[in-house]
């Protein structure tokens, strides 16, 4: 039997609606993406807060922050955060490739002082949280 | 072994159909296609050819995953069944030869040879480049072509007009090379260039050759992020 | 209608469609392939390209390297030819952008190579020709209007009255049979180290354009000559690339003796000498382990007797500065590292030095058909190539092809003869039989497979390293009623897509071919010379062999083998000297 | 043939934007984990007491601290936006939306920062 195929009849492979469940990497980098969620969130609970100080209702929102689900959610956006904070400085030396000497930095010396500083940013602003300078 | 057929006119669709395959410790997943091709079905298609891991040709999905076939062992899989289907990605013309044309178009649009401006020097001496220069883009020359990256790379299965890690490899391959003096930002400061990435990583993690096109990508999104804020700074 | 087609897109092709694009970009040039250009192998080549550029080396002395390592049957005039514009080409492909290593003054760097007297060799790291043919294949982009047939196989040149006038190709995606018309053709299709069991070529290496010039009756020239390279790994044929015994690496037999001073090829030194021991000639190499090996001092394993190759007191710093490629294969392909393990190692079938018959400028007997590359003898290879000589080889003729090419189409501008049409017809409905399963019909005949095995353990036997007559006429029989058998063989697709069934077939009809000419050559040569060595007739004989074998194709399909003078032009034959100065 | 070089650049706000998006991810980094870890689990569980409102005011009423916060907002929601974008599209197959899809989400981020603009001044 001939069968003629007429040029480009190839088979186009449906699209795969659940790809990022099909291995582990996929699914930590839709985690990773998905951490921006827990960003937005925590910028609005900080907004929330800012205008709880400065419109002088302080007392409830520390109550409803209190609420347990309110807890809750901020756990999971403690830990998306943080997750976010690592996977983010540790990719940075990959779009910022320095050079000395003609040869480059290696990765591990632009990470390592990524995430200092983060250690020294998150110390400097737990300070004036806590104690001020009052 | 279980293999994708997919014949043209025949099959609706892939199917699969299974072959026993002895186990020899030191055989490829390639080395089980062509027992199959030479003694139980003439009829099976793929494409190989160097079985040293440079020409590029044989790279398939083994068990879910973007490999070449000719370095990877059967034993890998422990008594099987090893599943070998076409590169995710691209549309199939036959079992497991898959359609690259669109790729071809890609690399030649990123206008990957050496561009120099004015006069040639004469075919008796060489443009001088120290082994440090040599080594800023060396990894990016070392791609075989070999489409795994594509395979792996969510966003071009997705988005067919993504122009990829490969080519974006590539064309960083030419720009960062000391003897170049081309300038590539017209085709990868696009939405379907360097923007279209969101640096799932899965391109590098592939790659057989070590080239890191993910590296590449970043690395000139930050060029090109810089050269839109900064009109002036060329390259 | 096409100028120039080019049959093959490897270096040797993309090379002279550049050289046309240049010359003239009016010209209409096409390049044909079986597989996509960067495919092609010339992407597997290693080691690297000799050229002379190093202060103190001449051009006479890569001269007389090329000429005594080819035992004096290389033409003088197409050696110095190719000495001279070596240098330029490589200088043209770094110009193109081809990531040469470098001095530490931003120089091209060289390093020692086998049978070479002085440090001319070129290199990629190990990837020479891999960076050589993407270079040359991104070039090629450069030129838009060149027309490329990716994927398409040519099964036959179209001949009128001693002149060529196109080809027949078929698409292998879609079964597409086509008649393209050119005006001239290069072949530039590569070797055929496949018709040997045992080899470091890539499956595309069939010899098609040779059998496609043989068949429409243009000699092949010194196909006995069969380069044996004396480290591949056992099982995959892979190549371990001279270069590594060029950095230091030795041969050690099993009791971890350097066993190659016993086959006069100097003493051994700790760093490496060149044109001496371990940096000898391949074919001097592979002979002195047949030798070891039938005096027992060889180790056996499931793949055949091996030596080994030592690198371990080179260092993992050396061995991945110089020769990372090798560590790679070595680690994914047999499970060892070099830095602290031995590499077994067994001599493997390597490169043809014979291939179709041109002068100085790629023109074979037939008008406007020219040839290239690996397929071509024009002779600079003689009895024995060097290493590192094929590259440039390619880069030199392919250019001087294109050139010639160009010219030609450019004086003859008629149109095509009537009979042209008519022969496109025939070969279309003979490929049409032969993929819906020739004469026999289903399940009826023999396996393509089979049959090609058949065909590699008779040349091997008959045409190995060591050759007797008896056993060659035999193999000429044997491989006679091969080509009988395959014209029957079992077809179990019939598809039109993709249907590298097909391909096979036809390939293994072109290699049968091959395979004749290789055995009746090695017949005919009675005399032991570089890599054809006769035990019946172990001396050379310049009285009567200092010649080149010409075979033809007799009406009956039979191979005719005659003599051609070799041209000699300032270096009188002499004695080959390795390792004694 | 050669190609003409440079003729129709088309332009693309994508650099913009991913500069605004890893200018977001790097602040978004430092800053956020240990602002949620004190305001969001410490205080509430009484791990630490909350500072009094005096304090907290008192460090509002620095102007720079009052600027430094509307630069994190909006830099941090940039960054979210950016990325929701994107993985919505990846995700659902969306890409066809991509205009409504970037409107919204980088919309939102803009009203974020006006509604902190707001707050702050
Ligand atoms: C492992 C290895 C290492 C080597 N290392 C070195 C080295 O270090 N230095 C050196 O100088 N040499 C080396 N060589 C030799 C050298 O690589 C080859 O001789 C050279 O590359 C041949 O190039 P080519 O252009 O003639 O053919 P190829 O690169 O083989 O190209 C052949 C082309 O022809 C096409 N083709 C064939 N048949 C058909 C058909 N019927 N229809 C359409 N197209 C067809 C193919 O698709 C392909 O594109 C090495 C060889 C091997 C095997
Ligand atoms: S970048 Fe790596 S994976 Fe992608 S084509 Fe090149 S070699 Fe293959
Ligand atoms: S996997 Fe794809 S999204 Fe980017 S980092 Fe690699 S190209
Ligand atoms: S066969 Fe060439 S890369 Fe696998």
């Amino acid at each position: 039997m001939k069968t003629e195929v007429p040029a480009g009849a190839a088979y186009r492979p449906r699209r795969d609606r659940l790809w990022f469940a099909r291995t582990r990497s996929y699914t930590i980098f839709v985690l990773r993406e998905l951490t921006s969620v827990f960003v937005a969130w925590s910028v609005a609970f900080l907004l929330m807060l800012a205008g709880a100080v400065l419109g002088g209702g302080l007392p409830e929102f520390a109550a409803l922050a209190g609420r347990p689900w309110m807890i809750a959610i901020n756990v999971v956006a403690l830990a998306a955060t943080a997750f976010h904070s690592v996977t983010f400085l540790n990719l940075a030396p990959k779009a910022t490739v320095v050079r000395l000497d003609g040869y480059r930095l290696p990765a591990w010396m632009i990470q390592g002082g990524n995430h200092s500083l983060w250690l020294v940013v998150s110390a400097v602003i737990a300070f004036f949280v806590l104690r001020g300078f009052r | 072994m279980e293999v994708a057929r997919y014949r043209p006119g025949q099959d609706a669709e892939p199917v699969f159909q299974g072959y026993d395959v002895p186990l020899m410790s030191d055989w490829a997943v390639l080395d089980g296609l062509n027992h199959i091709k030479d003694q139980l079905d003439g009829s099976l298609s793929y494409r190989w050819s160097c079985r040293m891991g440079v020409c590029g040709s044989c790279g398939m999905t083994v068990n879910g995953e973007a490999r070449l076939t000719c370095g990877t062992f059967l034993s890998e899989y422990g008594d099987g069944p090893v599943r070998v289907e076409p590169l995710k990605g691209f549309p199939i013309i036959r079992d497991l030869v898959v359609d690259i044309d669109g790729f071809l178009a890609k690399l030649s649009s990123v206008r990957p040879w050496l561009i120099r401006e004015g006069e040639d020097l004469p075919l008796t001496a060489e443009y001088a480049q120290t082994p440090e220069q040599l080594e800023a883009y060396k990894q990016y020359s070392m791609c075989i072509n070999c489409l795994l990256c594509y395979s792996a790379c969510p966003v071009y299965v997705l988005d067919p007009d993504f122009l990829g890690p490969a080519a974006i490899a590539l064309a960083q391959r030419y720009n960062l090379d000391s003897r170049d003096m081309g300038d590539r930002f017209d085709v990868l400061n696009q939405e379907d260039a360097v923007w279209g990435c969101t640096f799932v990583g899965e391109c590098t993690k592939v790659c057989p050759k070590h080239v890191d096109p993910a590296e590449a990508i970043q690395r000139y999104k930050l060029t090109a992020a810089l050269r839109s804020v900064l009109p002036w700074s060329r390259r | 209608m096409i100028d120039v087609l080019i049959v093959g897109g490897g270096g040797a092709g993309l090379r002279a469609a550049v050289a046309v694009a240049e010359t003239d970009p009016a010209l209409k040039v096409a390049v044909v392939s079986k597989v996509y250009p960067m495919r092609s192998h010339t992407v597997s080549a290693e080691g690297g390209a000799a050229g002379v550029i190093a202060p103190g080396d001449t051009l006479d002395e890569h001269c007389y390297d090329t000429i005594s390592g080819g035992d004096w049957l290389c033409d003088q005039d197409a050696v110095e030819a190719f000495v001279a514009e070596a240098p330029k080409e490589l200088i043209q492909l770094e110009h193109w952008g081809c990531p040469w290593s470098r001095e530490s003054d931003g120089r091209v760097a060289v390093r020692p190579f086998g049978g070479m007297k002085k440090m001319r060799t070129w290199y990629a790291a190990d990837k020479t020709g891999f960076h050589l043919l993407h270079t040359l294949f991104q070039t090629t982009l450069k030129y838009q209007d060149i027309i490329r047939y990716d994927e398409w196989y040519v099964t036959k040149l179209l001949v009128d009255d001693g002149r060529v006038h196109g080809v027949v190709a078929t698409e292998i995606r879609t079964g597409r049979i086509e008649t393209i018309p050119a005006r001239t053709v290069i072949l530039a299709t590569g070797g055929c180290g496949r018709v040997f069991p045992f080899t470091t070529n890539a499956a595309v290496k069939t010899g098609d354009g040779m059998a496609l010039a043989y068949r429409e009756g243009a000699p092949l020239k010194d196909m006995e000559f069969v380069q044996y390279h004396p480290t591949g790994l056992p099982f995959t044929g892979i190549l371990i690339t001279e270069a590594a015994r060029a950095e230091g690496g030795w041969l050690i037999n099993k009791d971890g003796y350097r066993y190659l001073q016993d086959y006069d090829l100097g003493k051994p030194t700790p760093t490496p000498r060149l044109r001496s021991m371990e940096l000898g000639p391949r074919d001097r190499l592979s002979q002195a382990f047949v030798h070891e090996q039938r005096q027992g001092r060889t180790v056996d394993t499931p793949y055949g007797p091996v030596v080994y190759l030592d690198l371990r007191h080179l260092g993992e710093a050396k061995i991945d500065a110089r020769i990372p490629f090798v560590r790679e294969l070595c680690r994914s392909y047999q499970n060892l590292d070099p830095a602290t393990d031995l590499i077994p190692v067994r001599p493997v079938v390597h490169y043809m030095m014979g291939g179709v018959h041109t002068d100085l400028h790629g023109a074979t007997p037939i008008a406007g058909l020219y040839a290239a590359g690996e397929t071509a003898c024009v002779s600079i290879n003689g009895a024995n190539r060097l290493g590192s000589n094929s590259l440039p080889e390619i880069l030199v003729f392919g250019r001087r092809a294109g050139i010639a090419a160009a010219a030609f189409a450019k004086e003859h501008r008629e149109a095509e003869p009537p009979a042209v049409r008519s022969q496109g017809e025939d070969e279309r409905r003979r490929l049409e039989r032969a993929r819906e399963g020739g004469r026999p019909r289903n399940g009826r005949g023999e396996r393509i497979a089979d049959l090609r095995e058949r065909m590699q353990h008779t040349l091997e036997g008959a045409a190995g390293i060591y050759r007797t007559g008896d056993v060659l006429a035999k193999a000429v029989d044997t491989l006679a009623e091969l080509r009988e058998r395959a014209e029957e063989a079992r077809m179990e697709d019939s598809s039109t897509a993709f249907n590298t069934e097909l391909i096979n077939l036809l390939e293994l009809r072109s290699m049968l071919e091959i395979a004749q000419t290789i055995a009746a050559c090695a017949l005919n040569r009675e005399e032991s010379r570089g890599a054809h060595q006769r035990t019946d007739f172990s001396a050379r004989d310049d009285a009567a062999f200092l010649a080149h074998s010409l075979v033809h194709r007799a009406p009956d399909g039979t191979p005719s083998v005659g003599l051609l003078p070799v041209t000699i032009t300032r270096w009188p034959p002499g004695e080959r000297v390795y390792g004694r100065d | 043939m050669r190609r003409a070089e440079g003729v129709a650049v088309r332009r693309t706000p994508e650099p913009y934007l991913w500069l605004l998006f890893s200018g977001g991810g790097v602040v978004a980094a430092l800053v956020l984990p240990v602002l949620v870890l004190l305001f969001g689990v410490l205080m509430p569980l009484g791990v630490v007491d909350w500072p009094t409102a005096g304090h907290l005011r008192g460090l509002l009423g620095n102007v720079l601290v009052r600027l430094t916060l509307v630069v994190v907002v909006v830099l941090c929601l940039f960054h979210a936006a950016h990325r929701i974008r994107h993985t919505s599209e990846e995700l659902l197959g969306l890409a066809r939306f991509d205009l409504v899809i970037a409107l919204f989400c980088y919309g939102g981020a803009i009203a974020g920062g006006v509604i902190a603009v707001m707050l702050m001044f």
